[in-house]
């Protein structure tokens, strides 16, 4: 279908803040996609507290290839490829569960939840035994790289990929706020998993910056009184960051301390004083000094996070929740979504509970935010698979002076890693793009934003 | 057959009035969802009403533990039931605008009678959703055990666990009730 | 419940006689049409009787006037009717032969009896059509709303509107009646 | 109506106590399935049962001759439904481990008396069949005629014949029950 | 799968009279006919008369392209791109209705139903306004070419594409006896749409010339006696007329007057009358002296038209009805129908309902000519699809002598453009080949048949 | 997607028992396939017991290619395309049925049984009668080649393909167990038809040498007592055997005469009779004197056969069956399954019911065998979709040393065609992929393996 040269048009066109509408729909981009980011890059499998004791495990996919994270017996987290060693089926059909081996259904090779191969039917007679059938050499494979940062999975089926520590560089800092407000670290619930006829990239995206979103498609949310910060002055007020392979987005608070401003968005006192202790002086000083609450953030390339702090309840206090969702690539125009109820392990049980009410109204299956994003994001991808449409160029400038100059500067003495700006602008979408360029061209190292 | 609770349901078989009276409320709901006449069916819900819809997952050797305990699709109330229909009545939910044409399809209506009078009803659902022109349609199945109360005004429901067969449910969102 | 005409429709419980004589009569019904029995079909049928399937159209904000005023893919009386079931008992009739297999799903009845002594139901239906080998099975889902008299031969069907969930539909044709 | 057999049958209304009874039973049979209880479900079966499900061919011009005479997907007798059970039961039948998320939606009951007294009954049934997280959902439509016996310990099954909608399925296995 | 110049045998065999079956198919011919066909033809998008008021819309595809036709506040019709020009979003979702304005909802830039962006939330802050982003330059897009006829609305993608005048050239003369029988022309009831598995050029075909079908494959109409028409010897009588971007079929007519020759096809007087006003001479001549009245036809590449006349009542008169088609492909085995009832407007009440009724007994969704029809249709597209049969070459030479040679002249004295022949052949089919081939090689201009 | 000389480097790796999982779901592998095995191997299309009377007909496919196996008014059998020779409309629609003409329903052009055009309406007129449109050159075309054995009626879509009894080679000598076990030869009930989500070849190998599989795959069935040869023991001592383009896998019978040994897995008296009389020396010493009995096998590409003897009550004796299935190939990840019961013309009624249900139990869509075998074959075809597993190498090298020398000597003494060994070893495998790797490279002739 597609000339030699358009991939490159596509990346030149991108990098100047024109989207052709076709990277969200077209099968040949999604094509390069699978084999030069998501093959690449570090993506996110599961957090520790999914897999507790010993023989834990779950099933989660890099796209379509499928892998059991377990927690083997010496309690060691594991990843292994879910192809059996002989003739490639699927040790574990489950998605989660406990076991201490794996055994094929075929023809009863048996793996130990280390990955090892520990019996194999005849394996004198069929195979020579172990001279010419070493079983130390069969056992199930593991992605070329595997790391975790806050109990948080991750790998990489790349083996020339940078550390995982390198690789999320600053966006580390940023992390933290959502996944470690106490040294015990958060516990995952769920996911929530569902299908949905969008491109992967539009809600990576919208969760790295798009503050300007809120207030229209959210105004529902508003309307019934659920709701204040997404007013457009609330969010323009926030500001938004990125950081090497991440980038988010915040909402302005109010004058106060750092316990009264995490009192605002509905943290109990023992929570905030965990954070207190937790935090580092420069993650302290994002709430106290600059007075910044996280809220949407992406990790390149399909890992979102949100944190935000609804009412739950007729005329209530508002309740804050965190959620992970991973945006899973089906095809070109067809994404399934897993979505977290994340929660600090240490929390007061009435807080979880109010948290996870929190969650559920607004993000997940249900959630009344996420319904509309989501929206949004179909009727994109299907737009983008006309045609002419497809050849469309999309407006990713907000931010910039007709010229491509910065129409306002990155705030200054921001505490964090990265470049942070204030108001709206798309700042961060074009920053994702621009690590999705780098990617499509083959770079690998670090890329500075 | 037995409840959530472990109290003792005596089946009722189908002449009982009752039997008939829980059918007629199901398929009353039914049409009321799918007439987008959310008003009237928060009139058909309990004040003290639980409304669950656990996620489901795929376990080995059996069905056992096929419903997370601590993540669900709905868990709601009244008053988060009560703010879906606002917001659902508002000119900006977009999701819903244009909004779906859905077809709740029940059957297999099983109705018990709890020694506390209130009535336990199972029925399996099948729901169509058909939205725009160009999107293929979209099925969601599950089965419902609902609890109703008696009232003057009639049957109440006061809780209800959907058990849905899909474990990543092949739908846009559950903006729609089940 | 107030059907097209403005009267008042009186809503039949589940053990009301002729609740289940409507229940019956749209169940026998399927089951002619799903065994091609075209002509018993034709003798449920009233001589004045009016067969309405108007088409559906996505609009904004809410489902008022998503069905045409102006166009129907059925809009029949008893000599259109009679007419293509001469044409289905011809040799010629090749969209249906092979034939397809039908399954007429019919659930969710709702009966209510008008003033005028006639019967008014509402049933949902969902159909499922399966043709030859290789081409994929089809669907419809709808709902129908029907007006039946009694007659000492039984009930008759005067009026059918059949509210169809789809804008677009995904079956080749309507060889087949709903 | 006529069964396979040349028996006059009498159709039954929908007040009449054996047609709940009988819908009771094909209910409470689709809860046992779903729920995989196969022994409770084996204890509603006959011991001269028969449970057949021929397969079903396209042919010209109609239904005619559209189920083989001498191919089926099932014929069963208590022996081999037995030791598909217990087969189901140990821990290596693969193909349903992880198990089928299966709801057996049952439609359109006609219940018919025969001269023997046994109870003859046809339905529809819709199976929705849902199996891990990536496989798409299947579906099996079909026809059912039962013929049941009354015992002390109740409605019992003595012959199934299941007639599927399609001629080539588009599902796996028969690793269930229809 | 295609090996290179396989499009060029094609192309040749077709010119042949022989038609390799995977055109009917072949995803790899679909992706050039949406190229070269789609993308530079005029398609049809929808009449006038479907959007009578100022903010009245209609949504329409073109292939997977989506565009609004909408009357703006000034009563001007306009067919706008259904894509936000900031992300891409649909900003209207419905398929028909009335808006002054369209507002998208994933961030509220509004635009009025002319197209112009008006409203662009925080103008100022985030795109520094005028300066730096002038609304102007973001209204909705238009396609490159907007042209109607009769008050037929079409559009092309090609910004060289001929004038409408030009590409309609002599099939404007046939159009008329379709969608103009009155000065007010036609009113557009519908469309009925639904999706079929059969390749789009087929139906365009049989419409455009294919009279041999109708004794055989309709022959179930005649035996229960709702028409007669299409006897064979009837159906031999008629002409197969071809006018530069279309042709179509007729019947012959009995002996008669004008106006008698019409009232045998059941038009009411008044009817006639205002055809005798409205028609051209040459026009009238069709049906006065040459004796022909028009049936199906189809305008290059998917718009057919079907004018019919079947008794709708036991005994009854035949009672004409005018229907037009769209062929819209979904892809290279499925195609979406759009069916209309077309009428005049000036037709009296009652025979404006018999002739729907007539129209509903015939064609559309539940009409008995066009569900066989397409049940042959659809079986071609399936053969199409093997990788041996896709290689039979079908025969499209009736008309052919043995080495290709006319067997029959055309039809001297024909009143209208174009060439014209009476009796059976496939005329028209190649001459509409024809055309397809001259688009897939590229050939924009004025092509003489 | 794929790089030019993936294919080759795949083809290289299979030859060293290395199986690139893609090779069972990439759409190129696929799209080669079609072209260098469907189209050039001979494939089987019914049994001629199928169609027992003149004008009796199945229609079958290869892939998705049609043809109506007809016989026709002489009785003879023929295969003829089920394709219009005008418009390429099915002349056919139904599966199964009796017809001494096929009438096309677009045009009515009609057929004989024969393939014979015979009627063309408007011959004269349309066509310039048989001096420019000669009847007798546009009958229903015929594959290239067409032949049977034993009953069995097979057809190949290329023209330099061997003869069958050349393509079939040795194999013959072991079809005849399966299908000449009486001068009358079998008769074929069925087939059952459903699609499962796996790549034809997976089937293709288990059946043609798998014995590896059986203890554990199914246990299931030995767990309940209906068959106990499945004991893993009892599969070892089996031997395998390959011979020209098919393969398969036998039981290692019980010391006994040829009759004791047939008696032992169930067959009667008078059937053991025929079998005596009808097979020859060479194949009645596989059971006297070598003592083995055929159970799976496959003919390459896509047939297979399966003879086994389960109980069929509780306490009986064992009961054999034979089946015969095609995986006819939707697309690389789907398969639809043809599955025959087949059981000796000859044989006694009392038998062919026992021999049914047998099967019934067994094979088919609610075999139990079956069902077992299938989810194995459906997750790896799963599995090999995925970006990274389908790079993964299975293992197909049981039977072999760390340096590819055999771990085993062939049987000596095998009184069959071919090669065989006793005990485990994916031989068989190997050989079949071979011949698949062949076709692949494009050669023809007979393979030695
Ligand atoms: S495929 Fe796993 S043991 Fe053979
Ligand atoms: S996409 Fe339309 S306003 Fe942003
Ligand atoms: S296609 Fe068969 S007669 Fe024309
Ligand atoms: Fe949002
Ligand atoms: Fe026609
Ligand atoms: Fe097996």
């Amino acid at each position: 279908m597609r000339q030699d040269g358009w991939l490159d048009w596509v990346v030149a066109e991108v990098r100047e803040g024109w989207i052709p509408a076709a990277v969200y729909s077209d099968p040949a981009v999604f094509g390069v996609e699978v084999e030069r980011v998501f093959a690449r890059a570090w993506l996110f499998l599961a957090h520790e507290s999914e897999i507790p004791e010993p023989g834990d495990y779950v099933v989660r996919r890099m796209v379509h290839d499928s892998f059991i994270v377990v927690r083997d017996e010496h309690g060691q987290v594991r990843v292994l490829a879910n192809v059996c060693r002989h003739r490639g089926m699927q040790v574990c059909r489950a998605e989660r569960g406990n076991a201490s081996h794996f055994r094929c259904p075929y023809h009863g090779w048996t793996y130990r939840n280390t990955g090892d191969l520990v019996g194999v039917p005849f394996h004198e007679d069929a195979y020579g035994g172990g001279a010419h059938f070493p079983k130390s050499e069969f056992g199930l494979l593991a992605p070329p790289r595997v790391a975790s940062y806050n109990g948080l999975i991750f790998a990489s089926l790349d083996p020339q990929a940078p550390t995982l520590e390198d690789y999320l560089g600053g966006f580390r800092y940023y992390l933290d706020f959502y996944t470690r407000q106490s040294p015990d670290g958060p516990e995952f619930h769920g996911p929530q998993r569902w299908r949905v006829r969008a491109n992967w990239k539009i809600g990576a995206e919208n969760f790295c910056g798009d503050t300007y979103h809120t207030p229209y498609t959210h105004q529902s949310i508003a309307e019934i009184g659920l709701f204040g910060e997404h007013r457009a002055t609330k969010r323009k007020e926030g500001a938004v960051y990125f950081a090497d392979r991440g980038g988010g987005t915040t909402y302005k608070l109010p004058p106060g301390s750092f316990a009264e401003r995490l009192r605002y968005v509905g943290y109990p006192d023992e929570m905030i004083e965990r954070m207190a202790q937790t935090w580092s002086a420069e993650q302290r000083s994002l709430v106290e000094e600059a007075g910044f609450m996280v809220s949407a953030a992406t990790l390149f390339p399909n890992l979102s996070f949100v944190h935000n702090w609804p009412r739950v309840r007729e005329g209530g206090p508002p309740v804050p929740f965190v959620s992970v969702r991973l945006w899973q690539p089906v095809g070109p125009q067809e994404t399934e979504v897993y979505s977290w109820f994340v929660v600090d392990r240490q929390a007061p049980e009435e807080f979880k509970r109010d948290s996870y009410r929190s969650y559920l109204l607004s993000f997940g299956t249900s959630g009344m935010f996420e319904q509309d994003d989501v929206e949004n994001w179909t009727s994109i991808t299907t737009v983008a698979g006309g045609w002419w449409s497809g050849r469309i160029r999309l407006h990713n400038r907000m931010g910039l002076s007709q010229n491509g100059a910065m129409l306002r500067e990155p705030l200054r003495g921001w505490p964090g890693p990265g470049r942070a700006f204030q108001g709206f602008g798309e700042y961060n979408q074009r920053a994702f793009l621009e690590l999705w360029c780098r990617y499509l061209e083959g770079v690998r190292e670090e890329v500075p934003v | 057959m037995k409840a959530a609770t472990e109290e003792v349901l005596v089946r009722l078989d189908g002449h009982d009035p009752d039997y008939h009276a829980v059918v007629d409320f199901l398929v009353r709901e039914a049409e009321l969802l799918d007439e987008r006449r959310w008003r009237d069916w928060l009139g058909m819900l309990a004040d003290d009403l639980s409304y669950e819809m656990p996620v489901r997952v795929t376990r080995a050797h059996s069905l056992e533990g096929s419903t997370l305990p601590d993540m669900d699709h709905f868990r709601e109330d009244r008053f988060t039931l009560q703010k879906r229909v606002e917001r659902l009545e508002t000119e900006y939910a977009w999701t819903e605008d244009p909004p779906s044409r859905t077809r709740h399809f029940v059957t297999n209506v099983r109705v018990y009678r709890a020694e506390s009078g209130e009535l336990v009803a199972r029925s399996y659902l099948l729901l169509f959703r058909s939205r725009g022109d160009v999107r293929e349609p979209e099925w969601v199945c599950a089965e419902r055990t609902d609890r109703l109360r008696r009232t003057e005004a009639g049957l109440r429901l006061v809780r209800r666990v959907v058990v849905v067969d899909e474990s990543v449910l092949r739908t846009q969102n559950l903006a729609i009730f089940l």
